[in-house]
C-alpha cells in the first residue's frame, strides 16, 4: 500500500512546476486571453520538447512510456500555472481514445505525432445545450455529416476524434471540416463550432457512440482532476498570500476567522478532491474495473473544489480580485472550462449513483 | 399583514399608471444622441410632474410625497423597460442627501434642484486602494492652505465619476489621530484641475467603475460638509442611505432559470422535469420570495415613520450569492455548451454568463459578505465588534495598509 | 400595503408570550418530556380558557372570530414555548378542516366543543414510511377500516379526521379505534398508531382523497410556519445569550467571527422564514388563490429556518448544548416534529415547483 | 500510488486473518458475564498473538511492528463485529503513551502491560466545565502539602470513567501566571478516595461520559508526570495522539441510505429514483470517498515514518456534519413516519434516528467544527492565531470562565 507520489514522481511533479513557474507565468497566460492567438504556441513546442505530450504513450509509439500517475503529475502543474495549450484535447482525449480504441495501425501513424507535438487533437462529441444525447451526426460511406458546437480546440485541431450516431470516428482536418472559433466564458481556451460535410472518416474502435464516449470521459475525468486540483491549490495560494499581506481595522485580514475559516474550507474540499483524485489515478494506471466510479468520484470533488477555492478566492481579495489585472479571474474562468469540458458535474453525480446501482446489484 | 393597496394607495398607483403610459409613450417618440441624454430627459419629466425624489418637499425639486408612494410609484416605472436607468441613483440616494444634511443654504440652493431634474450628476469618493471593508482607513490627504485646501490621492471604485458633475470625497486631515478621528469631507467639482478620471478594467472586461486620482486638487474650505475631522460621522450618514439605495434587481433570478429549464434538455426530458433542479429551484424561490416579502416589510416600516435598519443587509448577501448560484446553474445544465457566451448562442443572450462575471464583484461591492454578517452580528444582534488594534493608534503609526 | 402585524396583534401577541412565560416554562415542558402524560392538562385547559383554540373559529361557532393572523401570532409564540399540548393537530388540522370542508352541521357540532377545549383533534393520513401515497384505508357503509401511523396527538383525539381512498372523514374515537402510544424523536408531542376497525365514520367534504389532505395541509402549513419560526427565534436568542456569557480564551465567545457569523446566518434564515410566513398568513386569511405556493414557500422556508437554528443552537453551546439538563435539544426534538408533521420539506419542494408550473402554464 | 499490498503486507495480511477466523471463533464460543469481560478476554488473546498495540515495542506487550501491519490488522478485524470494543481507545491511544513518554522507568514496568492487555483501562481527564474548547482553562485546583498534592475541582466529558482504573489528570497548580503555564499532570487512581464519578445524562437520554468530581484528592508528586507547571507541554502531546485515535467509522454512512432508499418509496417510485435524492447522496459519496482515501494516504506518511499533520481534523468535521446530515436526511425521507424512533419500526433498527441525536455531540466533542477549522487555519495554512486577551495575565485574573 502507497497512496502518494513515488520519489520519482515526485521529481517529476517538482521538475515541472519549476519548469512551468519559468516558461508560463501569469504574462503567457494574459496573452492568450488579451491576444489573437488561440493558444501558446512557443509553450506548446517547450511541454512537447519536454516530453509530457507522450508521458503516458508507450515508448514503442514515440512516448516516455512512463504511466498515468506521471501524467497526472503533469497534469496537476498544468492546472496550477493555467496553462493556456490545447494540452488536454490532444492527450487526455484524443491519446487516450487511441490508446483505448485504436488498431495498432491506427496508433502507430497518430500516437508519435501526438508524442512530438506535431498533431493537435479534439474530441468532438457536443451537439447544443444539455447533456450529450441523440446524436445528429452520421456517417455513410467513410464520410462524416454533422455539427459539433462546441469543440474546445476545434479551431486548431489537426485530428478530431468525433462522436457519430453509431460510435468514434477519427477526423483530419480539411476536406469537409469547417471551425467557426467561438467567444467563450475562458478565452485561454480555445473552442470553435465544427461544421462536417461528407469529411473522410475512420472509425475508432467498435464501441457503440455513448459507450465509447463515455470510455474516453472516463480516462479524461480523472487527468482533468488532477488539472482542476492544481488549479484550486493555487487558488487557496493566491488567497493565502494575499489575505497574510493585506491590512484592513489596523491588522491583516488572515488573521480575522471569517477569512481563515473560509480558507479552512477551501482546503479541506482540496483534500477532499486531491485524495479522491489519487484514487482516480490508481484505477487508471492499474485498469481498474473500479475505473468509471473512480472518475466520476474524483471528477465531482475536483470541480466542486476548483469552482469553491476559484470564487472563494476572488472574494478574500475583494475589491481587487475583481479587476482584470489581478489574476483570480483566470482561475475562476478555467474552474468553469474545465468542470464543462468532459461534461457537467450533475452529469458525473448521476454516473456515480449509476455506477452504485450496478456495482451493488452485481 | 396586507399586500392591497388602501383606497387612497391604489389612486396613486392609476395616476401614476396613466401618467407613465402616456409619458413613457412620449418619451419614446423623442431622439437622443446617447442613452445619457435620454435619461436626462426622462429625469426632468419626472421632476416636472413630481414623480422624481418622491418623498423629498417640492421646495427642493422633490414630489413631496410619502414613501409608499415612491414604493408605488417605483414599482409602476419598474414595468417600463425603456426608462430604467441608473445614473442618478448614487447621487440622488446618497450624495444630494448628505449635502442637504451638511452644507449651508446657499450650495443647497445651487445644487439640490439640478440634481433632481438630473441636470447634474454626483459621484461617491470614498473607498481607496488600501481601505476596501475598512473604509475608514484613507490616505488620500488634504492640507490647508489658507482659504482652501490641497487634495493629494487616489480614490477607486468610484461608479459613474466619467459622466459626473461633482461629488463628495472624503479625505484624511489629521493623521496625528486615530483613523476614524482625522477625516473630513468636502463636495467637489469633478472637473477641477489636476483630478484625472480612470476606467476600472473589471474581470468580466466590462467598466463600471473608476480610479480617480487627485495631484494637488485645490478645494475651497467653503466646501466642507461638516466639520474639520469630523467626517467620519458624515460618512456614516452617507453610508446609512447606501442600504437603502442598493438592491432590487441585480440580474438573472429563479424565474429566468425556470423559464430555460422548460426548453433545455436535461438527461431524460427537459430540465425542468428533474427532481434534483426542482428542489434547487424551490429553495432560490423561497429565498427570492424571501427578499421580496423582507422588502414589502422594510416598505411597511418606512410608511410608519421608521428607519429600516442594518437588518437589510441580509438582501445583498442573499441575492449575490444567489445571482452566483443561478448563472452558473445554467451554464452547467447546458453542459459543454454552457461555456460559449456568445450572445447571439448563449441561452438569453449571456444573461447567465454575465451573472458569473458579475456576481463576484457584487458580493464585495457595498460591503462584502463577510462585512455585511458582521454587520448584522454586531447592530442587530448586539454581539461584540472585533477587537480593533487601530481604535487608539494614530493613522501614521498603523502598520501598511491602515 | 402593510406588511405586518396590526397594533392589536402585536397586543395580542405580546400578551400571549406573557402568558406562556408564565405558564409554559421549559420546567412544564420537561414534565411531558420526562413524565408519563401525553400533553400538559393545565396548560390545555389555560390555553383555553385564552380563547386561543377558538382563535380563527367564527363567533358563531363559539370562537373569538379574529382572523388567521391573530391564530398565526399565538402558534408563533407557541413555538418559542416548545408547548406540549395538541394544539396543532387540534386547530391547525382538525377546525381547519372542518371550517374548510365541513358541513353548517358538522360545524355546529365540533367547532364550539374545539374552541371550549372539550375536544382534541388528531389528522390521521400517513400509513407508513414515505409521502402518503395510494391509501389503503376504505370506507364501506359508513365503517372505516384501516391503520394510520403515527397519528400525532392519535392518543389523546376525541375526534380524528382520517384520510380514506376516496377522501377525508370524520371518526369519533371508541367504537372500532384503538390507539397504541409511540415512541418517537420529540415525546413533548405524543403519536399513536391508530387502527380502526369498521369504525364509524362521516363524511367530511366531497373533495377526493389527496385534494382533500393537501387542501388542509396547505392551511396547516402556514400556521406551522410560525410555530416553527418562533422555536427558530428563541434558538438564536438562547445562543446569542450564551454566547455573550460563555468566555474560551480569555473573552466571551459571541465576539468570536465565526460565532457572529453563525448567528448573523441564522438571522437570516430566520428573517427570511418570517417574510415568507407573513405572505402565507396574508394568502391563508384573504383566502388568496396564491395559498398553495404561498404555503409551500412559507413552509419550506420555516422548515429550513428551525432545523438550522436548531442545531447550531447545540453548536454554540458546546458541550453543555449536548446534555439532557440544557433546553436545546429540546428544540433539536420539535424541529423534527414540526418538518414532519405535515410531510417532509422536500415534498414541499416538489409542490412549490409544481404550483410554479401551474401557474406559468395558466 | 498503489492500493494492493507489497508481498510482505500480503503475507502478514493472510496470517492475521487465519488467526482472526480461529480466534474469533473460539472466543465467541467462551461465555462472559458482561460486555467489558468479554472486551478484556479479546485484548488478552491479541497480546498474547502481538496484535495488540501492534507497533509498540515487544517489552512492553506490543507488537513490535510497523504501522501499516497495524492498519492491515485493523482492517482485517473490523471484518468481525463481534470483538468491535473501544474500551481501551483512549486509554491506548492517548493516556498510556503520554504515561510512555513522561514517567519514570517504574511506572511504566507497572502500567504499560496491563494496559495493553486489558486488564486495567485507562481515561483522559482535561475538559471542565468553564474551559470546553479552552482547554487550558483549568479550574482543578492541585495544591502542594508535602510530598503529595492536594486536588479539588470538577471534569467532565470522560469517556469511560466508570469502568476505568487509572486516569491522566490535568490540573491547575499555579493561578499567579498566565493559564497555560499553571498547569501540571498527574496520574492518578481513579478508585482513590474523594473521586466521585457521575454519568452526565446526554440530550439522547445516554450516558457515555461522566463527570469527575474532586474533593481533597491526595495524589503523591511521584505520580506526576512532567514538571511542575510544564503540565501544557504534556497534554499537548496527548491531544497530538487524540487525533489518530479518533476517527473511522461513526455511526451510519452513505452506504446505509443508499440501501434505505431501495425500498423506501418517493415520490414517484423507490426513494433511490428520485434524482434530488441521488444527487445528495452522490456529494456524500464523494465526501466518505475522500475520508478513506485521505485516511490511506495518512497511512502512506505512517508507513514512511511521518506523522499525519494537524490535516486530519478534516476528518472530523466532514463525518460528524455528514453523520448529521445524512441522519436526517432519512428520517425526512420517511415523511411523518420519520418522527417514530422505536428501533422495532424505524429503518435500521433506529440507527438514523441515533445519527440524528448523537451527531452534534460529534459536532463538539474532540473539537468543535470551528476549532479544527482554527487548527486548520493556524496549523497548516500558517494564518495568524486568534488575537489573546488572556495570554500575559494571570490566570486568577481572568474573566470569568478563563
Amino acid at each position: 500500500m502507497n497512496f502518494d507520489y513515488s520519489d520519482e514522481q515526485k521529481f517529476l511533479k517538482e521538475e515541472a512546476r519549476k519548469f512551468l513557474a519559468a516558461k508560463c507565468g501569469a504574462d503567457r497566460v494574459r496573452a492568450v486571453l488579451e491576444g489573437d492567438h488561440a493558444y501558446d504556441a512557443e509553450l506548446w513546442r517547450e511541454v512537447a520538447a519536454q516530453g509530457w505530450l507522450g508521458a503516458a504513450i508507450p515508448e514503442a509509439h514515440g512516448g516516455l512510456g512512463l504511466g498515468h500517475v506521471e501524467l497526472c503529475a503533469i497534469a496537476e502543474e498544468l492546472g496550477r500555472a493555467c496553462a493556456p495549450i490545447p494540452f488536454a484535447s490532444t492527450v487526455y482525449f484524443v491519446a487516450e481514445a487511441l490508446m483505448r480504441f485504436g488498431s495498432e495501425a491506427q496508433q502507430a501513424k497518430w500516437l508519435p505525432k501526438i508524442a512530438a507535438g506535431e498533431v493537435i487533437g479534439a474530441f468532438a462529441t457536443s451537439e447544443g445545450p444539455g447533456p450529450v444525447g441523440a446524436v445528429k451526426t452520421r456517417v455513410t460511406g467513410g464520410k462524416l455529416t454533422g455539427t459539433k458546437i462546441p469543440v474546445t480546440d476545434g479551431d486548431v485541431a489537426d485530428l478530431i476524434v468525433a462522436l457519430a450516431d453509431d460510435g468514434l470516428y477519427l477526423v483530419e482536418r480539411g476536406e469537409g471540416v469547417v471551425a467557426e472559433a467561438l467567444s467563450t466564458l475562458d478565452p485561454t481556451r480555445s473552442a470553435a463550432k465544427l461544421t462536417f460535410t461528407d469529411a473522410p472518416a475512420e472509425r475508432l474502435g467498435d464501441e457503440g457512440g455513448h459507450t465509447a464516449m463515455q470510455a474516453v470521459f472516463d480516462r479524461a475525468a480523472v487527468l482533468l482532476a488532477f488539472e482542476q486540483l492544481g488549479g484550486a491549490d493555487r487558488c487557496l495560494e493566491m488567497a493565502k498570500d494575499y489575505a497574510l499581506q493585506r491590512h484592513a481595522f489596523g491588522r491583516v485580514i488572515a488573521g480575522y476567522q471569517a477569512i481563515k475559516h473560509k480558507l479552512a474550507d477551501i482546503y479541506v474540499k482540496n483534500e477532499v478532491a486531491r485524495s479522491n483524485a489519487y484514487y482516480g489515478a490508481w484505477a487508471l494506471n492499474s485498469g481498474a474495473a473500479e475505473l468509471p466510479l473512480a472518475a466520476a468520484i474524483a471528477r465531482v470533488a475536483a470541480s466542486e473544489a476548483f469552482w469553491f477555492a476559484a470564487k472563494e478566492n476572488i472574494q478574500t481579495h475583494g475589491g481587487v480580485g475583481f479587476t482584470w489585472e489581478y489574476d483570480c479571474h483566470l482561475f475562476y474562468r478555467r474552474s468553469r472550462q474545465l468542470a464543462l469540458v468532459a461534461g457537467a458535474p450533475a452529469e458525473w453525480r448521476e454516473r456515480l449513483v449509476g455506477q452504485l446501482e450496478t456495482r451493488n446489484a452485481a | 399583514m396586507d399586500f392591497e393597496d388602501t383606497p387612497e394607495e391604489a389612486e396613486y398607483r392609476a395616476k401614476a399608471r396613466t401618467w407613465l403610459e402616456n409619458n413613457v409613450a412620449a418619451h419614446e417618440r423623442e431622439r437622443f444622441p446617447d442613452p445619457l441624454t435620454r435619461a436626462r430627459a426622462w429625469q426632468a419629466r419626472k421632476t416636472e410632474a413630481g414623480y422624481a425624489c418622491i418623498t423629498w418637499p417640492k421646495e427642493w425639486g422633490g414630489g413631496g410625497g410619502t414613501p409608499i408612494q415612491s414604493v408605488i410609484f417605483g414599482q409602476e416605472e419598474a414595468k417600463f423597460p425603456s426608462v430604467q436607468a441608473g445614473y442618478f441613483t448614487i447621487g440622488l440616494g446618497m450624495c444630494v442627501p448628505t449635502v442637504m444634511g451638511f452644507a449651508d443654504d446657499a450650495t443647497k440652493q445651487r445644487f439640490v434642484r439640478p440634481a433632481v431634474r438630473g441636470d447634474e450628476i454626483w459621484s461617491q469618493l470614498f473607498s481607496e486602494p488600501a481601505g476596501g471593508s475598512d473604509v475608514a482607513a484613507i490616505r488620500t490627504r488634504a492640507v490647508r492652505d489658507g482659504d482652501d485646501w490641497i487634495v493629494n490621492g487616489q480614490k477607486v471604485w468610484t461608479s459613474g465619476a466619467h459622466y459626473s458633475d461633482y461629488g463628495i470625497v472624503l479625505v484624511r486631515t489629521n493623521t496625528e489621530v486615530p483613523k476614524h478621528k482625522g477625516l473630513t469631507m468636502f463636495w467637489i467639482d469633478l472637473k477641477s484641475p489636476g483630478i484625472d478620471i480612470r476606467p476600472i478594467h473589471q474581470m468580466s472586461g466590462k467598466s463600471d467603475f473608476n480610479e480617480v486620482y487627485f495631484s494637488d486638487v485645490r478645494v475651497p474650505d467653503a466646501q466642507r460638509l461638516g466639520p474639520v475631522d469630523g467626517g467620519w460621522k458624515v460618512a456614516l450618514f452617507t453610508l446609512m442611505n447606501e442600504r437603502l439605495a442598493v438592491g432590487g434587481a441585480t440580474g438573472v433570478g429563479p424565474a429566468d432559470i425556470l423559464k430555460l429549464a422548460r426548453e433545455l434538455p436535461g438527461s431524460d426530458g427537459p430540465l425542468l422535469h428533474d427532481r434534483a433542479f426542482r428542489e434547487r429551484l424551490a429553495d432560490w424561490w423561497v429565498l427570492a420570495e424571501g427578499l421580496r416579502n423582507t422588502r414589502m416589510r422594510a416598505i411597511t416600516a418606512l410608511s410608519r415613520g421608521q428607519t429600516p435598519g442594518p437588518e437589510s443587509s441580509i438582501g445583498k448577501i442573499i441575492a449575490a450569492n444567489q445571482l452566483q448560484q443561478i448563472g452558473n446553474a445554467a451554464i452547467e445544465a447546458e453542459g459543454q455548451f454552457g461555456i460559449i457566451d456568445d450572445p447571439d448562442l448563449a441561452p438569453m443572450k449571456g444573461a447567465f454568463h454575465d451573472a458569473v462575471m458579475w456576481a463576484p464583484g457584487l458580493r464585495i461591492a457595498g460591503g462584502t459578505d463577510e462585512i455585511l454578517k458582521n454587520i448584522i452580528a454586531e447592530r442587530v444582534l448586539g454581539l461584540p465588534g472585533e477587537i480593533r488594534t487601530d481604535k487608539d493608534v494614530a493613522f501614521k503609526d498603523l502598520p501598511a495598509g491602515g
